[in-house]
């Protein structure tokens, strides 16, 4: 922030706060943005477990654990590039942000392989593809619908993420995030953060539970 | 309900057993919400002649409502809201659940017609038929988007919904016409998607029953009527086609799976204890999803008939362990084709 | 929010604590990582077990389990002042409300769905 | 970048200098001619001036919206075709909804009331983050842009509901429309999340959370319903939007979905959506009584906390939308409880509104009339919410024109009073100017009589049963029909004569000083209009906003508070 911004905040402590703040408030709004998606989800899981039985069995469990592994390993980058920050350390700060984004191309490569397989296969969204004219039951069309909608809207946030981190890294090389004040990229990393724990959530729905029912 | 009560809130006349508590609730909430206007108005407005400014730039010493009557307020007007929630609510379910023995016509609403099947087979188009004094119960599904089956003058509504069926019921208790509308909107003709229901007496009706003539009180619509097969001998067709037989029994032995003699408005029990009434909801259910709720002794062998069985195959279905639900379980009952046709007996056929 | 009626927001910032001058230990930042592979390392070995019904249910704990290691070492929640824990509260308190209203609807209803879904025949648009 | 520039807190001014020796006084400098190009406009971080922005876009809204519900009205004149054809009345009544509620009423009074009043009740210089502030307004501006290409496309025919699987199948343009809305709604997002920063952190020195005017509480619960409610709406929107363009098919029952988790999710919104729009009313209401009665609120907490109240327990009542849906019994019933509990939180408002004038020193002007107008609707409007809450009532009434009626007594009849209300009562803060009072009072007068007449026989077609969005109509409603279009033309005619006297009175009005109602509130320590950082010296606010036992003394000019010692 500049000091020209600032004129209107007491101090730079209390535009800290608001800063904070504002962005926990944002995220709490994104909660509830996925909730409807997650709801919708367990809805129809529970009218279809069959077809999302099937989905589940469809899907790569390797692909998703390692972008599980790779997620969880950015998420401590960021927080560790924060805290290298607050001890003064830049460079490492930097570093550890450019290996953050990194680590988010590294998911969407992976993610987009497993798109790029799942259009091989024929599974479209909307129940489209040869794969559904075998398998043509509701519950697995709406297993793969849901899939692409929630993946790809996270894929939407891991991109615009890493659009935040990148910016936040030319700042810190240039210097305007200084460790007196780095609350900008704590701010930053908390909405990786964010993305971070949807993606928890989204790997045992898409990958791992399988209902069991046969 | 009073006539001139009626009239004053511009309501249709009372058609259906619900009618008059719906309407008596009715009439007690509308005259508390006007009273309760009308106080807190008139309140204001004598406290505004009471305590007018008769000085500009008067101060006045701060005065609160104390906790206390905040409290009795809140208290009164919760109990008299839950009160509303506590008859409407009961009057509510009464609503949602249809007696046993009510007659079933089946609804099928399109882009904007109304179509009905009655369990002797016959259908119409826009016009109901059913008989005074004797409970009704519509099973309605939609063959495109969200409709509403509406009948102001029984106070009656439930939405169409495609996909699923949905259960509604009513009991007329005058003969006459009364108008259908839909309620829920559902593209350019939503306002000319109408109907009516059309109650007959019982000697009208047994009359309609046998298609003959007959005096329809008060017709004020016309609508098509077709006519169709017999549903309960259509259902005997689909159950051989479709392979239920291999499996179920209509002469009342138990087989792979539970007989349908004596099957339908029985009370099952179920693999977890718990019993359920064999009724047309837990019917298809089974169908769909055959592993939801098994009666105790059986195998959970039955694959879903989701997506095989379109919803006239359904309803025939049902109407036709419907026709043989009072049956005895001896297999003394005079069905034709009691037993499966030969080819399609065994399970090594199933489609 | 407090209650006092004189409590201001300068109060409120007062008793907040600033980023720059908090210490966070890389040593918990790494038990943190250490401890969220070994939970998805679990919930991938429990995919194996075949828990069958129980499967989800377990598997939405360990990722609860996750999400909360993330918010208070990675996401520093605890060290936040009362109003952002309030709003993240907040926020899953209504997502809680959604799901469990609509279960409420969906657990409770009869009606099966169709056999024969309108779109299951050929269908014009509009 | 640490230091905070100590001049700008006194802007135009140099320290030391009292303002209130200044004789005769020099031209003021006021948000308003600090800075005159269009650019200072369009280009500005000041919220006040962003506040007038939002008003003047919001009124064009409510001009277009108007204009559908004119042309509405006068296609039911006669029972079948009067104007339209039915595709394209069922266009208007959509567009109507749409414009209504997203570019108008949301907006209203939040985006411009609350960022013009917000700051300067809470002693603050601007919003927590201005520039965010005016990134909102130009969203808010795309947004309704995509609502007004829609309506160049040929307009959406869904209902402003857009209930699945009709809106995935509309023929009409469904996609611009609900992009529109969607784009708008992150507008909603980032000023509710603005609004709520500000309360939190941008309070003055002493100003504890109980003594803030009550508007304040009423943005603070309005901004976290927004930012907590509008998501779902947005993902929502998102579907049909998707289903429409792609077929994805989400809630269609041949791929597995199911319509009524649509619903769900719409009205998970779109009921907290309209305490959205009532809530800010709610909050000038409480503004305007205590200021005309010249008495303190009869029971802040009361206020402060059934505004929380409803802004909480409004997200638990969305089902009464649906008891005719096919939702559960069950489910049914949990929401019909939970809907009555809601309409306390409205009823003990109400109570301490009107006790307020008990003991007071009432002074009757135009604002404390709509304030009577609003009393006598919202109650009305509000009881009538809880008989179609009552289950077994709603099936009766359940979209018919007694639903219509009721929620327009509540959206119009409440909403739009305060709205107007707000405008009369902030006029002279705002434009330095005061109004006509007896052309003011007429203005009202009709206001109140057209729109009686116009949804009071809305209740009686609703009970005789007849659906909303019906084109035809069987002929035995036509008279009610007629009166209410006759009911519609006044309330527009009114609508136009109170923005007339406006009007006339931004150019040729009277100037107003600083405290023109004698008001205790915050707003008014600063100079009418206030300058860019809204008070010339930082205020010390020593007594509550409504404490009405002393005379004024607040920190304004000396020369333009009226009465005041210094």
């Amino acid at each position: 922030m500049s000091a020209r911004a600032a004129t209107h905040f007491e101090d730079l402590e209390r535009q800290e706060q608001a800063a904070r703040l504002g962005m926990w408030v944002f995220l709490a709004s994104e909660i509830l943005f996925f909730a409807g998606l997650f709801a919708l989800y367990f809805a129809y899981r529970n009218e279809h477990p069959r077809g999302f039985d099937l989905g589940i069995a469809r899907n790569t469990i390797a692909w998703g654990s390692v972008n599980t592994a790779v997620l969880l390993v950015s998420s401590y980058t960021v927080a560790l590039a924060v805290h290298e920050l607050r001890r003064g350390k830049r460079a490492a700060a930097a570093w550890l942000v450019g290996a953050t984004v990194a680590l988010g191309a590294c998911f969407l490569a992976v993610k987009t392989g497993e798109y790029l397989e799942h259009f091989h296969e024929g599974i479209y969204p909307a129940g489209a593809g040869a794969f559904f004219a075998e398998n043509d039951e509701p519950g697995i069309k709406m297993f793969f619908t849901l899939y692409f909608c929630m993946t790809g809207l996270h894929a939407i946030h891991v991109i615009v993420g890493m659009g935040v981190l990148a910016t936040l890294l030319v700042r810190v090389l240039r210097g305007s995030i200084v460790p007196a004040a780095s609350y900008p990229l704590a701010i930053g990393a908390v909405y990786w953060h964010l993305v971070d724990v949807i993606w928890i959530f989204l790997w045992p729905l898409f990958y791992l539970t399988p209902g069991g029912v046969r | 309900m009073n006539d001139w009560i009626l009239r004053l809130l511009n309501l249709p006349p009372e058609a259906s057993t619900f009618a008059a508590g719906v309407d008596w609730l009715h009439f007690v909430v509308i005259t508390t919400t006007v009273l309760g206007a009308m106080f807190v108005f008139l309140l204001a407005v004598y406290w505004l002649v009471r305590y007018r400014r008769r000085h500009p730039l008067e101060t006045t010493a701060a005065s609160s409502i104390s906790a206390r009557h905040e409290i009795a307020l809140i208290a009164a007007l919760l109990s008299l809201f839950l009160a509303f929630w506590v008859v409407g609510a009961t009057q509510y379910n009464h609503m949602r659940s249809p007696p046993a023995g009510a007659t079933t016509v089946y609804v099928t609403a399109k882009q904007w017609m109304w179509k009905f099947g009655y369990p002797n087979g016959r259908a119409s188009m826009d016009i109901l038929t059913v008989p005074a004094h004797r409970p009704v119960k519509l099973v309605m599904t939609s063959r495109d988007v969200i409709h509403s089956f509406y009948v102001p003058a029984f106070r009656m509504k439930q939405d169409v919904v495609p996909g699923r069926y949905y259960t509604a019921w009513f009991e007329a208790t005058s003969p006459g016409q009364y108008a259908i509308e839909c309620a829920e909107y559902c593209g350019v003709s939503h306002s000319r998607m109408g109907g009516a229901v059309q109650v007959l007496s019982d000697e009208d009706y047994a009359r309609w029953l046998d298609g003959k003539p007959f005096d329809a009180p008060g017709a004020r619509f016309e609508g098509r009527v077709e006519e169709r097969g017999d549903l309960a001998s259509a259902g005997r067709d689909v159950a051989a086609r479709r392979g239920c037989l291999a499996c179920h029994t209509i002469d009342g032995q138990p087989h792979i799976g539970p007989t349908w003699v004596g099957l339908f408005g029985s009370e099952v029990t179920l693999e977890d204890g718990t019993s359920v009434v064999a009724d047309e909801a837990y019917l298809t259910r089974s169908m769909m999803d055959p592993q939801a709720q098994i009666v105790r002794g059986y195998k959970p062998v039955m694959p879903t008939y989701f997506g095989l069985l379109d919803s006239t195959e359904v309803a025939s279905l049902v109407e036709f362990m419907k026709s043989i639900a009072d049956a005895t379980s001896t297999p003394a009952i005079t069905l034709p084709r009691v037993a499966p046709e030969p080819g399609t007996g065994s399970r090594g056929s199933l489609p | 929010m407090s209650g006092a009626g004189t409590t201001a927001a300068a109060k409120e910032a007062a008793g907040g604590k600033t980023t720059g001058a908090k210490e966070t230990s890389a040593v918990s930042l790494a038990s943190t990582l250490v401890a969220l592979l070994a939970l998805a390392g679990l919930s991938l070995a429990l995919r194996y077990a075949h828990l069958g019904a129980f499967g989800l249910p377990v598997a939405m704990i360990i990722a609860a389990a996750k999400a909360v290691l993330v918010a208070v070492f990675f996401m520093e929640i605890l060290v936040e002042r009362v109003t952002v824990r309030l709003a993240m509260s907040t926020g899953i308190v209504l997502v809680g409300i959604l799901l469990a209203l609509i279960a409420a609807d969906i657990l409770t209803r009869e009606t099966p769905p169709l056999s024969n879904p309108p779109g299951t025949e050929p269908r014009d648009r509009g | 970048m640490t230091t905070i520039d100590a001049g700008a807190l006194f802007p135009g001014r140099a320290p030391g200098q009292d303002p209130t020796e200044t004789a005769p006084r020099p031209v003021r400098v006021s948000y308003l001619t600090d800075g005159t190009t269009v650019w200072s406009w369009l280009a500005t971080t000041d919220h006040k001036r962003i506040g007038v922005l939002y008003f003047v876009t919001t009124v064009f809204a409510l001009a277009l919206g108007g204009a559908f519900a004119l042309l509405l009205r006068a296609e039911h004149l006669t029972p079948t075709r009067t104007i339209v054809d039915a595709y394209t009345y069922n266009r208007l009544f959509t567009m109507h909804g749409i414009v209504m509620v997203w570019l108008f009423m949301i907006p209203s009074i939040p985006a411009a009331f609350g960022n013009f009043l917000l700051p300067m009740m809470l002693g603050a210089k601007d919003v927590a983050f201005p520039r965010l502030n005016l990134l909102s307004y130009y969203i808010y501006l795309f947004g309704s842009i995509w609502v007004l290409v829609a309506l160049w496309m040929g307009g959406c025919d869904t209902g402003w509901t857009f209930y699945a699987p009709y809106s995935a199948h509309s023929p009409s343009a469904v996609v611009p429309t609900v992009f529109g809305i969607f784009i708008v709604g992150w507008s909603t997002i980032l000023t509710g999340m603005n609004f709520i920063v500000t309360t939190h952190t941008m309070r003055a020195r002493g100003l504890g959370w109980f003594r803030m005017p009550l508007f304040v509480w009423a943005m603070y619960g309005t901004s976290i319903i927004q930012v907590l409610a509008t998501p779902v709406l947005a993902i929502s929107l998102a579907i049909v939007g998707i289903d429409h363009a792609f077929d994805w098919g989400l809630f269609d029952p041949s791929r597995g979905g199911d319509p009524l988790l649509y619903q769900h999710l719409f009205w998970f919104y779109s009921h907290p959506a309209v305490y959205i729009m009532i809530l800010p009313a709610m909050g000038v209401v409480s503004e305007v009584v205590p200021t005309f009665c010249h008495h303190n609120v009869s029971s802040y907490r009361a206020i402060a906390y059934s505004t929380l109240g409803i802004a909480f327990v409004g997200f638990a009542t969305w089902g009464h939308h649906m008891f005719v849906a096919g939702i559960s019994a069950f489910d049914a019933g949990a929401f019909g409880v939970l809907s009555m509990l809601v309409a306390i939180f409205s009823a003990v408002k109400v109570f301490t509104w009107v006790f307020t004038m008990r003991a007071g020193s009432i002074v009757f002007r135009t604002p404390l009339l709509y304030f009577f107008a609003f009393l006598f609707l919202f109650v009305f409007g509000g009881m009538t919410g809880v008989a179609v809450a009552t289950q077994s009532l709603d099936v009766h009434w359940h979209d018919t024109y007694f639903v219509v009626a009721h929620f327009h007594f509540i959206m119009v009849g409440g909403t739009l009073t305060a709205w107007l209300a707000a405008i009369h009562y902030w006029f002279p803060k705002v434009t330095g100017k005061m109004y006509s009072e007896r052309w003011a009072t007429l203005g009202a007068v009709l206001v109140f009589g057209g729109f009686f007449l116009t949804f009071f026989p809305q209740f009686l077609l609703g009970n005789a049963g007849m659906p909303r969005r019906y084109y035809d109509y069987d002929p035995v409603y036509q008279p009610l029909h007629v009166t209410s279009t006759i009911g519609a033309f006044i309330l527009g005619a009114a609508m136009l004569l109170v923005c007339l006297v406006l009007v006339v009175a931004l150019f040729s009005g009277e100037r107003a000083t600083a405290n023109p109602w004698d008001s205790r509130s915050y707003e008014w320590y600063a100079p009418s209009p206030p300058p860019k950082h809204n008070f010339d010296r930082e205020p010390v606010f020593d007594r509550g906003p409504y404490d009405y036992a002393e005379p004024f003394a607040g920190p304004a000019d000396a020369a333009d508070a009226g009465g005041r010692i210094s």
